[in-house]
Parts: C-alpha cells; sequence; structure tokens
C-alpha cells in the first residue's frame, strides 16, 4: 500500500464521515433551516474531501478536472436549492414541520 | 468483492424502504420525494449491475424528469384537503387484499427468477462480434442504434406522441400558444443566477455525452435529458419563454430526429439493401450512426423540455 | 404478377409509411394534415394487397430489419394471418378516415385547429403501430409497438375534450399501462430463460419450467388487461363510448384485437403447451362470461355508443373460444383448423362490422345532436342508408346468414361439436340470441313511424362509408374462399392438414 | 457477480410487489401514477438481473439494458402522458381521484 493510498484511504474515510453527520443532522435538528444547514454544510465538506481522495486515482489530467467539476456542481446545486427551499419555507411559515 | 456485496446487502433494503415510503407515506409531497430517493438508489444498483448507460437513463429519466412531472403535478394540485384525504385511509379488507395480491406476484416472479438457468444465454458475444463492423465502442449504443434500430425508432415516436397527446389536452382557445403556466423569479434572485450560470456548463456536458456514446456510457437519450433539463431550468428562472406551439421551427425540432432516423433506415434499402441498414464499406457506419443520434439527440431535448412544460395554456403574446 | 412487385420491401412500408405521412403531418400543419393522412390512408389497401401477393408467391414473408438476423437483430414476419389482419386493418383505416373528415378536416377560412391538427398524425401513428404489432416477430418489439399504440389511441378518446372522456382516457391509460408492464416482465423472464425474444427462434428453444409458466401466465394476464376480457373489461365501455365515433370505430374494431394477436401468437405460435394446463378452458370461460355480460350490459343501454361499445365486449368474448377449440394439445385435431379460421374470420368481420355500426353512430350524432337510443324514432326515414347500414352490420354481429359473422359462427360451432366439447356451443348460440336481441332494440325506434325531431341532414355519401364498411362484412360470408387459403399460410403442417 | 445479480432480481420481484399494492390501495391519481413507476422500474431491475448474470467484468449483457433504456423512456412517456390527463381531470371537474366506478347502467345525459 503506497503513501497515495492511505491518503485516499483517509480522505474518503473523513468524506463518509462527515455525510453521516449531515444525515444525522437532518433527521435530529428540530426545523427545515437547522436541518439544511447540516445537509449542506456537511455534504459539501464530505463531497470535497471524497473527491480530494479520488484525486490521485484518476485517469489523467482530465479525468482529475471531471472529478473537480463533480464537486463544484454539486456546491452550486446545494447552494441554489438551500437558498430556494429556506425561502420557501419562510413564507409558508411551516419551518418546524 | 466482499466489501461490494457488503454495499448490496446495504443498497437492496434501501430500495425497499424508499419505495415502501413512496406508496405508504399519507403525505404526497413525502411519497413523491421518497420516489425520486428511490430512483437515485437504484442508478447505484444499476452502476453494480455493471449497466452504466441504464444508470445514466435511470437517474436523468426515471428519478429526475419523472419526478419533476410529479412534483410539478402535485403543486398545481394542491396539498390541500380534497376528496382523496376525505375518504380516509384505504379500508382494511382492500389493504390486506391488496398486500396478498402483491406479495403473491412478488413470490411468484422470485421464484421464477431463482429458477432461471445458470449460466445465463445471453447475446454479449454476437454483440461483440458484429460491434467493430460499425466502428462503435459502446455496445449498448449499437444495440440501440443499430441491430435493434427498429424498437428505437419505434420508441422515438412514442416519445414525440406523449407529447401530441398531451397538447391535445389544451383548452382550445389556447391552441397554438405557450405551453405551461407562465414562471416568476426575482430577476436579482439565486434561480435567475442559476438560471444563467449553468446553462454554458449544461451545454457542453450534454454535448460530452451525446459524444462519447459512441464509445463509452452516454448517448442520444442520456444528452437529451441533460439539455432538456438545462432548458427547463432557463424557463423555471423566467429567463427565457418555451416556443409557441404553432412555431414551425419547434415542430421540425421535434420530428427532426425520428425523421431522420426513417430517412437513413430507406436509404439503407438502397444501400445496404435493408431497411435500418447501415452500408457495408468500412467507415460508413459509424458517421451515419453519429448522424442520427445527433438528430434524435435535439428531438429528445424538445420533446422531453416540452412533456415538462405541459399543455398549451396561453395564447402567444 | 411480376417478380419485382413481389419482391419488394412492402411489410417494412407497413409500418415506415405510416410513421413517416405522422412526422410529415406536424410540421406540414392543421391545413394540409387531413389531405397528407388520407394520402397515405389510401396507399394501406394497396401495400397490404401486394405483400398478400408476396405471401401467395413466396410463402411466409421474413424480413431481417437492418440485414441483422435474429437473435441479434429484430425480425419482421407476415403470414396468413397477419395479412389478413392488416388488410382488414387498411381497409378499416381508409374508410374512417374518410369519415372523419366531417369532424376533422379544417373549413375553409378557418386556421389551424387542436383537433384538426391532432387527429390526423395520432391516427397514422395508430395505423404503423397496428401494423407493427401484425408483423412483428419480436415480443420486446411488440412491447414497444403496444405502447405506440396506447399512446395514439388514448389522446384520440379524448381528443373531442369532455370531461367524462378525460377521466375514461385516464382510466383507459392506466389499465393499459399495467397490462404493458405486466407483459414486459413477463418478457423479461422469457429472455433470462432462453436468450432471445424472437419468436421463431423461441417457439424452438422453449423448455417447460417455472420461468418460462410465470411468463406465459405474466404475459397473458397483461394482455387480457388490453384485450379487455372480463372481467378486465371495465376500462372499454366509458372509453369506446365517449371518444368521437371515427376513433371509436377504430378502437373497438381493431385496437382490442392488437393486443389478442399477441396473445395468439402467445398462445399458438410461443408456447402450445400452456393450453394443456387447463388455460386454454379457463380463457373460454372467461369468454363465454364476457358474451353473457357484455349481451346483457348491451341490452340495458339507454345510449346509442354505449350500447355498440359493450356489444365490443360481448363480441371480444367469442374470440377467446379460439382457444379451448384450437388450441394447444388439441392442434394436430381435424376441428383446430376449422376453428381457428372460424375465430380469425370472426376477428375480420366483427371489425368491419363494427366500424360500421360506430361511424353510423356518429352520423346520428351529428344528425341528433343526442344519441339517446328512445329519441331516434323516424331516423329510418331521415337517414335510411346509414339505418341500413347498421342492420346490415347487427346480421353479422347476430350470426346469421349470408354474413361472415354467420360463417365465422358456423365454424367454431362445427368444431365444439365435432371435438365433443359442446358445451362451448351454449354461449355461442345464447350470445347470437343476445345479440338480435340489442340489435332489434336499438333499431326499432328509428325504424318506428314516430314524428322524431328536426333532423339536421347528413349527405348520403357520408351515410356510403359504413354500408361499405357493412357490406364487406356480409360478403365475407358470401366468399369465404380467400381467408381460408390466405390462413393457412403460416400453420404448422398439422394444422393444414386438418384444414382438408 | 452472479449472487449479487440474484439479489437485485428478487429486489425487482419485491418492487413490482410494492408497486401493485400502491395501484390497488392508493386513491389519489398521481399516486397511482407513482405506483406505476415503481412497478416499471421493478420490471426493468428483473429484466438487469437477468441480463448482469455470469456477465463478467465486461458489464454483461448489453441487449437487454438497451431494452431496458427503451423501457426507462417508453415509461416516462407514458407518465407525461397520464400526468396531463390528471391535471386537465382536475382542472375539469376538481376531483384528484377517478370516479368509482364507470356508469354501468342506462345514464341519460
Amino acid at each position: 500500500m503506497s503513501a497515495w493510498d492511505l491518503f485516499t484511504l483517509a480522505a474518503v474515510a473523513a468524506g463518509a464521515f462527515f455525510f453521516l453527520a449531515g444525515t444525522v443532522g437532518l433527521l435530529r435538528f428540530p426545523d427545515v433551516f437547522t436541518r439544511l444547514h447540516a445537509l449542506t454544510k456537511a455534504d459539501n465538506l464530505g463531497l470535497g474531501l471524497i473527491v480530494l481522495g479520488l484525486l490521485p486515482r484518476a485517469e489523467g489530467v482530465f479525468g482529475a478536472l471531471k472529478l473537480v467539476a463533480v464537486w463544484l456542481l454539486a456546491l452550486l446545486a446545494a447552494a441554489t436549492v438551500a437558498q430556494l427551499v429556506a425561502r420557501l419555507a419562510r413564507r409558508e411559515g411551516d419551518a418546524g414541520a | 468483492m466482499t466489501a461490494l456485496y457488503l454495499l448490496d446487502l446495504v443498497l437492496v433494503p434501501a430500495i425497499l424502504l424508499a419505495a415502501c415510503t413512496a406508496v405508504g407515506t399519507r403525505d404526497r409531497f413525502a411519497a413523491v420525494v421518497s420516489f425520486i430517493v428511490y430512483g437515485l438508489l437504484l442508478a447505484i444498483a444499476w452502476v453494480r449491475l455493471g449497466a452504466v448507460d441504464v444508470a445514466l437513463a435511470e437517474a436523468a429519466i426515471g428519478a429526475g424528469l419523472t419526478g419533476v412531472l410529479l412534483l410539478g403535478a402535485l403543486a398545481r394540485m394542491g396539498r390541500r384537503a380534497d376528496e382523496a384525504a376525505a375518504a380516509g385511509p384505504p379500508g382494511r379488507t382492500l389493504r390486506l387484499g391488496a398486500a396478498a395480491l402483491g406479495a403473491a406476484v412478488a413470490a411468484g416472479i422470485a421464484a421464477a427468477v431463482l429458477a432461471l438457468p445458470e449460466p445465463a444465454p445471453q447475446l454479449s458475444g454476437a454483440v461483440a462480434e458484429a460491434l467493430p463492423a460499425l466502428g462503435l465502442g459502446n455496445p449498448v449504443t449499437g444495440v440501440l442504434l443499430a441491430f435493434r434500430g427498429y424498437d428505437t425508432l419505434l420508441e422515438a415516436v412514442v416519445l414525440l406522441l406523449a407529447l401530441l397527446g398531451i397538447w391535445s389536452l389544451a383548452p382550445d382557445p389556447a391552441w397554438g400558444g405557450l405551453p405551461g403556466l407562465r414562471h416568476r423569479a426575482r430577476p436579482e434572485g439565486v434561480l435567475a443566477w442559476l438560471g444563467r450560470l449553468l446553462p454554458p456548463v449544461g451545454i457542453v456536458v450534454g454535448l460530452y455525452v451525446f459524444w462519447v456514446g459512441a464509445d463509452r456510457p452516454g448517448g442520444a437519450f442520456q444528452a437529451g435529458t441533460i439539455l432538456a433539463a438545462v432548458w427547463i431550468l432557463a424557463v423555471m428562472s423566467a429567463l427565457v419563454e418555451p416556443p409557441a406551439v404553432r412555431s414551425l421551427a419547434l415542430r421540425l425540432a421535434l420530428v427532426a430526429g425520428p425523421a431522420l432516423f426513417l430517412a437513413v433506415g430507406f436509404a439503407g434499402l438502397g444501400l445496404a439493401g435493408a431497411f435500418l441498414g447501415y452500408p457495408a464499406a468500412a467507415g460508413w457506419a459509424k458517421p451515419l450512426i453519429l448522424l442520427v443520434e445527433a438528430g434524435l439527440t435535439l428531438s429528445i431535448a424538445a420533446t422531453l423540455a416540452l412533456l415538462v412544460a405541459g399543455t398549451p395554456e396561453r395564447a402567444a403574446g | 404478377m411480376a417478380d419485382g412487385l413481389a419482391d419488394g420491401p412492402w411489410a417494412e412500408l407497413l409500418v415506415a409509411l405510416p410513421l413517416a405521412g405522422m412526422l410529415l403531418a406536424l410540421p406540414l400543419g392543421g391545413r394540409q394534415a387531413h389531405r397528407l393522412a388520407l394520402l397515405v390512408l389510401a396507399a394501406g389497401p394497396v401495400l397490404a394487397l401486394l405483400l398478400a401477393a408476396q405471401l401467395w408467391q413466396g410463402g411466409v414473408v421474413g424480413v431481417a430489419l437492418g440485414g441483422f438476423a435474429a437473435p441479434l437483430g429484430i425480425a419482421l414476419r407476415a403470414d396468413g394471418l397477419s395479412v389478413l389482419m392488416l388488410l382488414t386493418t387498411a381497409v378499416v383505416l381508409c374508410a374512417t378516415g374518410l369519415a372523419a373528415r366531417a369532424g376533422f378536416a379544417p373549413r375553409p377560412g378557418q386556421g389551424e385547429t387542436r383537433a384538426g391538427l391532432l387527429f390526423w398524425p395520432l391516427l397514422l401513428a395508430l395505423w404503423g403501430a397496428l401494423n407493427a404489432v401484425f408483423l412483428g416477430n419480436d415480443l420486446f418489439n411488440l412491447y414497444v409497438a403496444l405502447e405506440l399504440l396506447t399512446l395514439a389511441a388514448v389522446p384520440l378518446v379524448c381528443i373531442e375534450g369532455k370531461p367524462e372522456a378525460v377521466a375514461a382516457a385516464l382510466r383507459y391509460l392506466l389499465f393499459a399501462l399495467l397490462g404493458s408492464v405486466l407483459y414486459l416482465l413477463g418478457a423479461a423472464l422469457l429472455y433470462g430463460a432462453h436468450g432471445t425474444l424472437d419468436i421463431t427462434l423461441l417457439a424452438a428453444r422453449l423448455q417447460p419450467g417455472p420461468a418460462t409458466w410465470m411468463a406465459g401466465a405474466l404475459m397473458t394476464a397483461g394482455l387480457l388487461a388490453k384485450t379487455a376480457l372480463y372481467p378486465l373489461h371495465l376500462w372499454l365501455p366509458p372509453a369506446h363510448a365517449a371518444a368521437p365515433a371515427a376513433a371509436s370505430a377504430v378502437l373497438s374494431a381493431l385496437v382490442v384485437k392488437a393486443s389478442f394477436f399477441i396473445l395468439l401468437r402467445l398462445w399458438f405460435d410461443v408456447m402450445p403447451a400452456l393450453a394443456g394446463l387447463g388455460g386454454a378452458t379457463l380463457l373460454g370461460g372467461l369468454g363465454t362470461a364476457a358474451i353473457l355480460a357484455g349481451s346483457l350490459l348491451a341490452l340495458r343501454q339507454e345510449r346509442l355508443k354505449l350500447a355498440i361499445a359493450y356489444s365490443t365486449m360481448a363480441q371480444l368474448g367469442y374470440l377467446f373460444l379460439m382457444f379451448p377449440l384450437a388450441g394447444g394439445g388439441t392442434e394436430a385435431q381435424p376441428w383446430s383448423a376449422g376453428a381457428w379460421t372460424g375465430g380469425v374470420l370472426h376477428a375480420v368481420s366483427h371489425a368491419l362490422a363494427k366500424a360500421a355500426m360506430f361511424l353510423v353512430a356518429g352520423l346520428v350524432l351529428q344528425a341528433a345532436g343526442h344519441d339517446r337510443i328512445r329519441a331516434l324514432q323516424g331516423l329510418g326515414r331521415a337517414m335510411p342508408v346509414a339505418v341500413f347500414a347498421f342492420g346490415l352490420a347487427g346480421l353479422s354481429l347476430m350470426g346469421l346468414p349470408p354474413s361472415g359473422g354467420f360463417v365465422a359462427k358456423w365454424l367454431l360451432l362445427t368444431a365444439a361439436l365435432a371435438s365433443g366439447q359442446w358445451w362451448w356451443a351454449v354461449p355461442m348460440l345464447a350470445g347470437g340470441l343476445l345479440a338480435a336481441g340489442y340489435v332489434f332494440r336499438l333499431l326499432n325506434p328509428a325504424l318506428s313511424a314516430g314524428e322524431g325531431q328536426g333532423w339536421r341532414p347528413v349527405r348520403r355519401r357520408w351515410q356510403a362509408i359504413p354500408l361499405a364498411l357493412a357490406l364487406l362484412s356480409v360478403a365475407l360470408g358470401l366468399a369465404p374462399l380467400l381467408p381460408y387459403l390466405l390462413l393457412g399460410l403460416g400453420r404448422s403442417p398439422a394444422a393444414e392438414e386438418g384444414l382438408g | 457477480m452472479t449472487s449479487a445479480a440474484t439479489l437485485y432480481g428478487l429486489a425487482g420481484a419485491a418492487l413490482v410487489g410494492i408497486g401493485l399494492y400502491g395501484l390497488a390501495v392508493q386513491a389519489h391519481v398521481l399516486r397511482k401514477i407513482l405506483a406505476f413507476n415503481l412497478i416499471g422500474s421493478g420490471v426493468f431491475l428483473v429484466f438487469g438481473a437477468v441480463a448482469g448474470r455470469g456477465g463478467g467484468a465486461g458489464g454483461g449483457d448489453p441487449v437487454p439494458q438497451a431494452m431496458v433504456i427503451t423501457g426507462i423512456v417508453v415509461a416516462l412517456s407514458a407518465t407525461a402522458l397520464a400526468v396531463a390527463l390528471a391535471l386537465r381531470l382536475f382542472r375539469e371537474t376538481g376531483r384528484v381521484t377517478l370516479p368509482p366506478d364507470p356508469p354501468a347502467g342506462a345514464r341519460d345525459g
């Protein structure tokens, strides 16, 4: 097992931990806003760590770029959707639902 | 191998749980969201089965577009009380009977699946043998566009027919007009921002998926879905209006793919001696297939986008 | 006939031409769509006859699409049964297309309308789908063709935009979708067990086993839902009654028979052993129930179109008597060929007669503005040709000589008695009596001397279209030789021996 | 791989059962359409499992995979039409369920 493999293992494991934390937050937090907070923050970081961990194993520069693009697009989507959900929740006033 | 099998042992119950939630929960919104989650989990299952093309199609079409359709309809029908809610939960006899029926059918299918012969009789050998003559690297594209191209031709027509069916539900005064409701979004809002930012990226990704389809997972249906999604996003963020149903350009875009496929098919009668055949001469098949796929991508994108947009409801402005 | 004609790509054209017409109609727009559609429809009988000639000269027509032979590719296959169904389809669609001009051709000076445009591509797609079903030799391709058929038929039901038609169309769609998904599941199991879905190859490779039986059961259940066999008939009467008359004619005459056709392929060509398990008796029993229930319900209706729709449910029941009389283990028997011919002849003559009846109902709606049976006094004087056509079509439904329906029922009856299964004769005779009951009940007010209301006049040439169909249905009984000979082509040798 | 493919085949069988239950029990039209989609994807999964058995590293038999892609597109087409019909029914009558039974007997209108 090379150093790169160890790096991959560590980064992916850390990413998986953040995903788990985000999911626990989604299930345990009381209202829409805190749930969104848990989901977007933790999952974005988790995905970032997983992508980082996979970078050394990518097929060339192009493959690595694709991996980074996946992360950036997921960030973008999560940020926008979180905004929209939060605004809808505030307008409908049922943030506790 | 064992680790992956562990993944299966987690994934399958998760899929079944999502399906049960989608069927069983009281809240309709939660049901549709569970269905979308279910579709995404199913896409992972398809990767596990070694079918990446199917995984792409399931995620984009089965989960994505179907979910958007159901969510949109739910929003328009409202989550308020109606006769479905007033009727209360279904009666006990009905539930027991339905459960017995479902279980019996599932058990029968399961028994049949377990009784299938090993090793499985299959056609991968025949496909691999015939594929080089077409100049393609992706066997699934070979099956879709050449070996079973007739299915794909009919399927493209099915998609178009669904759109005609939806259009046929328009109120007569709105015929020729714009599909769906007017979308509103704050011009400085985050949705409008995303609607401006994503389309260039989405178009590049869509064209890429179309282009690699010849040799690797991807192709006309997946690419068409991505392009349609880009366009739906632009409509939702009120940056563009959907085209009027009477527009000739739109109608040409809708029929271009299947029509091109038919034309190449007829050409095959002369050039290859068979309807939907490709000329045997080396190097001819692949450009023709790419041509057909390009047309299909355009038509599929336009059709899918308009399927989501819905019935014409407003006179063209 | 010249060799060149008999070698042409007629089978391929029968599928491709309607689809090409449908694709062209959309950009062409509502002012021209109906002209193009009628032009394409007119080519139908010619192409079907050319294919019949090809079959006559060279035997069963097989086409490997794209030059890829099965199991890799998809094959089209035309035997006598296919050609007969293709001919019937082409004739009925031509007639319906002509009749539909009354409702769906643009009026002078009017711009494009919704129904005026969409009806025509939908009709062409329906035709293409029917042809694809009758020519398909691949079980998965047949699934796609069935879905094409459903998605063309459902919008036709509610193209006039009436609320009750929308509900009927939605119910129809849900039934049809459940049916096709069960069918597909069966096909998946067959592929898993045998590695091909080509009907010819499958028939040769078939090994009985749990997967095969389950597949047969699932596919049969799915196709029965689509054919609206009792007790899965609930969707049919409202859908066929709510549709505009021209669409009802096609739905009742042809669309339900497409799934029945696949059922025949499945039970006679793919897995003849299915019939040995009592399955044939079950189907015959359900057919009997359909004949009795459908006829009794038809007798109780107050609306002309609903009565005709329930009669369709009853007449479909006769088709299922083919399974115990011509099916499975009894295939080598001398009577099975008679039962086979009788059943198929019934499908054809019912298609012609039922299309004629629905087209007459359309004319009634046009003239009276309603179709309440009791308020149709004096109709016979207002539109004698149409009422005569209705009566002729009724003859065929009752099975009175000299009609196609008579020959069909006679053959089925003979087979029932010859095979010692006399009990199947009971529903046939009862069904004929009940059909006489409902046809007379429908005709009675029309023929009575009552005053009636102010009928809007209907031109003779519109009335001539259903008359032509009804005459054809009767003529089948006068010259049954051709269908006999055609049907023999492509059957197993045992069945052909039985014909002698 | 073999046992994994069979596992997914069994999951597909269960999904068909779950979908049938939903189709029978749920009254809301959209829930019926959703249940139909569950049945459909269960059938596709059975098909895929059939294709995946003994496929090895090459990813199994491409023919059923292509058929499933066709099936997914066809299912979407049908769903889109059904949703549009449901919306039209809702707009015309305010109903979100199908009328209990088609008029079996005589109706005047």
